[in-house]
């Protein structure tokens, strides 16, 4: 099982792709559907690989991600 | 506006800098003028307040220029990039002390092109700052514009002192009160200062000075304000009220008009298209014919005082204020219409 | 020109292009077609997070009052201005609405409002751009409204970008065009003209 | 509203909530605007710092990044373009207690704002400046600014600027700054100690950060999206610590110096003020502490 | 001022701080408002014109502080360190938008000591900034001043609100309009902003709140000008003729009125303290009884302009202009009186 | 009417005499000024330059120093406090054949003009600028100044200064500056020879002048009266051409470092305005010439 | 005290100490008397170059308007000083005059007033600071016009210099008494109180 | 004969003493007489010393001095 999660806010999302680009991981993809305000949120694509370092909320530049390490 | 500019410019000759602030595009501008070009500078609310100080250096060193500026809701930085005509006041005692200025105000792009070129040749004209007050709604309408034939175009020419050196006076004024122009670089020598100076342009501190340089900066106006204020009236002839507007709001008043005319209410028009130096004497004359006059404008009660204070008691005043972000609905002004002529 | 005067609004949020969209369609009536119109733009400073609107008047006179209170067709390309300016169509008017970014039915439109809607967001991700969404909506426009001489769209679409975007934005208004072009004929609707609402039920 | 497809306790927060007025997300800036990137690593810092949240004052010019102290949940001030700092001097001034930070943009900070800066780093005014600069005035349109690079275009440069550009860490150490140093937003890590390490420091600290503003600069530069332009940073930044801030000049696309450039022990304004007064005037002299005229 | 400031402050625990130009004084006196201080600035001419834009901040923000202005003869550099008074209307309306402020006109150097107390104490209770108009030559009087025990002196506390954070907005008005005060350092996580803003202090660019906010800007100041104005006045029972005036300028009326009432003549006299807001109240009820009023006043025409609109044709309104740089000759002013009654 | 007990030509003249408004003299400056001796320095270099000084124009902005415009027979312009330097930059850019020289004090350079001065060196726009440091604003009655040294009694600091001063040579330098030089009012041949090579020199030239102010500053610091300070000068002033300028930081009574220390070739405003826009434009730019609106 | 209200002009040119020299006799009035007295300056920012001149009024009650028109006594310390305000002596009043800078007679006072002169600037420099010539003045003044208690001078002399320059100023202010009363005496006139002008001349 | 010649405009003098104290060959001295505004003007004490280097002209902040060389 993962060591960490991720968790994303999909309205908040404005579909830049830093999240992407640099989970060390590559835990992420952009979906293809749009949110409410046109935007293809990301998705998460290997939840298994989720180290929960929380690179992806430093870079988001919308609040809309953020990663965390499974309580042990 | 700015951005058009920075493009063209280059191509014909002229020149275009971004300054650091406008505390120094204001006066830049000034040096500009004095080293022989036409000047002007745009801003918006909070920058025309920074601009104040050198309103003032402008006026006492006659220095002819145009101050563009696009007003929005305020105050403070209140609604960038929305509507307002709540800095009309400013444009006339914004800077400490007693001068005079001219102030215009477009209803459309069309007029914003035209009184531009109105405001470079009445600021050599009269040698005084200039201040162009759009509104945001003017400010951001498309509309066709119309730009004549460079040739077509009237330009009043600076006027050149044509005496030599010897015998030039930099503040000594011409019949009309308006002294001639030099420009740097030609030889005269002169010097310009912001302290109160005598005709020579030296600093004189004395009271004699101060009122002979005073007065004339106000008094070089007078031409204008009597019978050269620049305006649009309709229906004057039956009005029992004439609604006093300016800028954008003029043409939701126009509506406003139209509607109470539709209603058999005798509304006239008269809007400013200078607004300073005021037209007292229109107003009076006007106000010994009318019933009232209805001031609708995007502030909270500016040129409504001036209006009051000209009407005299003769005729009613009735403002429409409004603290701006858009502009009246027509139906307010009919409201104060009908209450008018009531 | 074969129309009264019409008004439009057109509304999103900051960064649609709502602005440049409104600006084309006046201009291919003012400079291209030899009319008037004036476009007032209403955008918070937010020009980029929050919504945006236009209003667009077109006439064969001289337009004295510039403000749109009641739009005879209406361009939507968010569910924010889906929801606040349906209500003020006139009855009779057009609604046209961005397909991904609104969900119809929320709000009701007037009487006899006629509907369309285009995906315009991803027809324009198909030309690699999302920016031309804007010039999408209006070729759609041009088609389903028949309102501006095509012609005169396109010039004006030319006209309003720079020299190395012309290409782009040309395709986003025909691939906008065509699908209007094909949504009206799949509505198997007789290509009617915009006439003053009251005519326009009959 | 947390959706995701992993399990998630139910406790889980992003950890840049609290510093966050939530109900004013979504924020007004664009997508791959790195202003927010900015925002996370001062939220991360200022968790880091332990510091006491309520003495802690952010003031903010105006511009994109003037924005930010209003999305900050803390005393927080938007004031008037370019007079952050003066501002913040007088917040200090009145309650040595807070900790000031200005966080502004690089027009505001260096355009209009230029001798405010320069004055309180000649003070060693104790306030932590940090200035998103991404290299034009954005919320006015993208006009050139005075770190804008040469050729780079603008709405008021669309033949390319000519204009030298100020070196802003060069002139913040001339100026008398106690820390200088640069990161970019790719730089979250680096970013946020330096913003956690001038918490701690005395006196003027100045962190410049390179950011992307994808909708005017990048765009109008064919420079392509925010996530074009993150990748650009990785690729062209160089970290050099303790660089002469004399060689760290940016370029439209060649390298990026970064990391920390001057950390130096200069005494802060108060101990200047406390130690002259009481040279001149021994205990006639009343240390100003946090007034409050509630009681006077 | 300044000097005496410097001098004196590091004694009492106060802090003095010199900033680098007008721009910096003015607003790093609101942040140590903000930061829980009381604070003042203090400038002349052209400082005054540069503090304009600060003038609109304070204003939006509510933020209680006294800008001390020694008038110099204007426009620009002019005659520094010689008296005027024409900087009055700038006062009003010198910085962008619609806003209120209050303005105060020693004419002794007593009255300077007091009225600054009172300035502060206004600031407190109506949350404006406070304009201290001092002329040069008041600026330069040297008069006994009698300064009461700490003690004796009236100070208005700030008003800090008593609601936890939670329940806290800002700019939630109490029932006199005038919002509650905080301080950074507290717990509120407030947050202030020059944009158009609603009671939480959050900028809401819509025209409903810049209405709201706008409107309340002037209205909390209706109760100053409704019964609140300060001013002087004798011999009003059986004036024919009422000078208006303030300042210095209001002792050389004094004069003049004195010799007016030597030859007989009924001539009362009007104080202003309180320039702005204007008692408009005060001079209609005035207008209704007298002949004319006579205004004199250290520049080209300002204040007797807002006579003339409240007098509203009731009553004749006669300015008697003086450019600056001395006093008026109080024959001037007589003959004026004598011109009135006449 | 010179009166002399030796016998002089009828025809001789003092030097300074063709520069100077003869009419306004004498001056509003106080007996041991040290403004005049710079007007003088002034008056040589203009002589030595040989330039038409048809097209030389001073621009000064408020102050003792700002008083020099007046004087000098030349067209000149007494502007607003701090402003000079924008005003110098209109008349430069309406006429690039104008010699544009600013002349004005520390007060109004650095304090309320530091922004305007970083800029225009940034700008490298063409202006020569000549500051007359005589350590306070001495106009409005001698307050603490950016260029004040520590523990100097002045009006604002009755109990000595503590914020550190501006080093105003290590400012211009970084600021780009392309000449930078200090004298004092004892160098009358240095001044006047370096006055003399900024003429010839291309760029923003920055000359500082250390000049007594007797009346408000010496008297006030017990420093005696003019005559004492130029001796004080001759005594602790130390000539280093080249010093780099970190090390020429000013103290009350120590070493004062002088000389020539920068003289850098960077392209001036004009030229990199040229270069840009031909670039781009090709021969669609018109190099913008001596405007003269007479005649459009 | 002594008298009804007395009006004087102090005149000279910047850098004289002219405001001082006037400050101190309203002080010594209004503090050290008990009674009133208003001091207004006029000068030009020249403060230092050009012409200084101040007005005092001295009175037992409050004083409304402070300005002076015609002087009861005049103290000059310049020609130019002399030219200008001589004519506005009261008839009957005193002028006061420093020898070395003012060569009398280019104007006429008007008749009955009476004349003093003093060498203060050099009796300044005997002290060995030129600067205090103003204070030697005021010493001056009261033994000639006898119109203040001298101690009360001295004693607002004390109070309006810094603690480092008393001893200096008291020097000069006795330097220039003691060289008034001696003149008093030489010119062998009763010391008369000044009353205004009309009795004085019975 | 002295190389070169000094002339004094007195009234415009303020005294500092300047002159005096860089003349290179102390050609000045301080008169004890007053000029209408109470100064003490230069005047010569050893004309035949005079070379004319005009370095009183240089620091005379007023204006009041020069030397020049006598034309050969
Ligand atoms: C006095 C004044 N002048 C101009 C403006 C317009 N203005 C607002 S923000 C801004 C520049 C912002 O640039 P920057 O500080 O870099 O912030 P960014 O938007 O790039 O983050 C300008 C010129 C203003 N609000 N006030
Ligand atoms: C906007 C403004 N602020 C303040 C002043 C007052 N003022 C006049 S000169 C001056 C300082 C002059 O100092 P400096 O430039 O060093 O000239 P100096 O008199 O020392 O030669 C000041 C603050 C002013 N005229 N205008
Ligand atoms: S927490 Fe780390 S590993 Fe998990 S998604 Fe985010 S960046 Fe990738
Ligand atoms: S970084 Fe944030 S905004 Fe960007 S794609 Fe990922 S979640 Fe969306
Ligand atoms: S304009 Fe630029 S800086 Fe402003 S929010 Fe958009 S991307 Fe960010
Ligand atoms: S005050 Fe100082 S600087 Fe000004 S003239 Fe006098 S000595 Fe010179
Ligand atoms: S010219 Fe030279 S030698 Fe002659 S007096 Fe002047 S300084 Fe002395
Ligand atoms: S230098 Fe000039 S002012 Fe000074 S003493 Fe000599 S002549 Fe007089
Ligand atoms: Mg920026
Ligand atoms: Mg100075």
């Amino acid at each position: 099982m993962a060591k960490g999660f991720v968790a994303i806010t999909v309205e908040r999302c404005k579909g830049c792709g830093f999240c992407v680009e640099f989970c060390p991981t590559k835990v992420l993809a952009l979906s293809s559907a749009f949110n409410s305000k046109g935007y293809h949120a990301p998705q998460v694509v290997q939840a298994d690989k989720c180290s929960g370092c929380d690179l992806c909320g430093m870079y988001c530049p919308d609040f809309a991600i953020f990663g965390a390490r499974h309580a042990r | 506006m700015v951005e058009r500019f920075a493009w063209r410019i280059p191509t014909v000759g002229g020149v275009f800098i971004q300054m650091e602030d406008e505390l120094a595009a204001s006066i830049t501008m000034q040096g500009a003028v004095w080293g022989g070009a036409k000047a002007f500078t745009v801003t918006s609310g909070p920058g025309f307040s920074l601009m104040m100080e050198h309103i003032g250096y402008a006026a006492v060193t006659e220095t002819p220029c145009v101050f563009v500026n696009v007003q929005r809701g305020g105050p403070s930085t209140g609604l960038p990039t929305l509507p307002a005509q709540a800095d009309m006041m400013q444009a006339k005692w914004g800077s400490h002390g007693d001068y005079g200025i001219i102030a215009l105000c477009p209803n459309s792009p069309q007029e914003c092109f035209d009184l531009t070129i109105k405001g470079f040749n009445l600021a050599e004209e009269f040698r005084v700052p200039v201040m162009l007050m759009l509104d945001e709604c003017v400010g951001h309408m498309t509309e066709k514009v119309v730009i004549p034939e460079p040739d077509r175009i009237e330009i009043t020419p600076r006027r050149y002192t044509k005496k030599p050196a010897n015998e030039f006076r930099l503040f000594e004024p011409r019949e009309d009160l308006v002294p001639d122009m030099v420009k740097a670089g030609d030889g005269y020598h002169f010097h310009v200062t912001g302290l109160t100076h005598d005709e020579r342009g030296y600093p004189s501190m004395t009271v004699d000075t101060q009122d002979k340089m005073g007065k004339r900066l106000l008094d070089k106006l007078k031409p204008f304000t009597n019978g050269r204020a620049i305006f649009e009236a309709e229906n004057l002839e039956d009005a029992e009220v004439v609604v006093v507007s300016y800028g954008i709001t003029s043409r939701v008043a126009q509506r406003a008009i139209e509607m109470a005319r539709a209603k058999g209410l005798n509304a006239g028009k008269f809007r400013l298209i200078s607004a300073w130096p005021f037209p007292e004497q229109h107003i009076r004359e006007m106000a010994a014919k009318v019933k009232a006059f209805v001031v609708p404008e995007l502030n909270l009660g500016q040129m409504v005082r001036e209006v009051e204070r000209c009407a005299g008691g003769a005729a009613r005043t009735i403002g429409v204020p409004h603290a701006g972000g858009t502009v009246h609905n027509p139906e307010v002004i009919l409201k104060a219409i009908e209450e008018a002529v009531r | 020109m074969r129309r009264l005067l019409s008004e439009i609004r057109i509304a999103g949020f900051g960064g649609q292009g709502v602005i440049l969209a409104a600006s084309v369609i006046g201009k291919a009536v003012a400079i291209f077609e030899g009319g008037y119109a004036t476009m007032t733009q209403s955008f918070g400073p937010e020009a980029r997070g929050g919504s945006s609107s236009a209003q667009v008047i077109l006439s064969s006179d001289p337009i004295l009052y510039p403000y749109v209170s009641r739009p005879d067709i209406l361009v939507v390309m968010s569910q924010e201005a889906y929801t606040r300016f349906t209500p003020q169509i006139k009855p009779g008017g057009i609604l046209i609405m961005e397909n991904e970014m609104v969900q119809p039915g929320q709000t009701s439109a007037p009487e006899g409002v006629r509907v369309y809607g285009v995906p315009a967001t991803r027809l324009a991700e198909e030309l690699g751009r999302k920016v031309v969404l804007n010039i999408v909506m209006v070729g759609f426009f041009g088609a389903v409204t028949n309102l501006v001489d095509p012609d005169a769209l396109r010039k004006a679409v030319e006209d309003s970008v720079p020299p190395a975007m012309q290409k782009l934005n040309l395709a986003a208004f025909d691939k906008g065009f065509q699908y209007g072009a094909e949504l009206v004929h799949r509505m198997s609707e007789p290509e009617t003209e915009l006439v003053p609402a009251q005519e326009g039920d009959a | 509203m947390s959706e995701c497809l992993v399990d998630i306790p139910a406790d889980a927060v992003n950890p840049v909530e609290p510093y966050l007025r939530s109900e004013r997300i979504p924020h007004i800036w664009c997508p791959g605007c790195g202003i927010g990137t900015t925002v996370n690593c001062f939220a991360r810092a200022l968790d880091a710092s332990k510091l006491d949240l309520n003495k802690v004052a952010i003031v903010s010019g105006i511009g994109c990044t003037g924005r930010v102290a209003g999305y900050a949940d803390l005393d927080s001030f938007h004031t008037t373009h370019g007079r952050a700092i003066p501002f913040a001097t007088g917040l200090k001034l009145a309650n040595p207690e807070l900790q000031v930070v200005v966080y502004s943009g690089d027009g505001d900070l260096f355009a209009i704002g230029g001798n405010h800066f320069i004055h309180a780093a000649r003070r060693n005014m104790d306030l932590k400046v940090i200035c998103v600069n991404n290299l034009t005035y954005a919320m006015t349109g993208g006009q050139t600014g005075p770190a804008t690079p040469d050729h780079v275009i603008s709405t008021t440069s669309p033949y390319g600027v000519f204009e030298p550009a100020f070196n802003l860490v060069q002139l913040a150490e001339a100026a008398g700054a106690a820390y200088v140093a640069r990161w970019t937003t790719f730089h979250v890590k680096q970013l946020a100690r330096s913003m956690e390490e001038v918490m701690k420091k005395r006196g003027f600290c100045f962190i410049e950060i390179i950011s992307p503003c994808p909708t005017l600069y990048q765009r109008r530069n064919k420079m392509g999206d925010g996530l074009d332009t993150m990748k650009f940073y990785k690729q062209v930044s160089k970290i050099r610590n303790g660089a002469p801030t004399s060689e760290c000049g940016l370029t439209k696309s060649g390298e990026i110096v970064v990391g920390k450039f001057v950390d130096r022990d200069r005494p802060g304004y108060f101990e200047m003020l406390n130690a002259q007064m009481t040279e001149s005037l021994g205990d006639r002299y009343v240390i100003p502490e946090a007034s409050s005229c509630g009681d006077c």
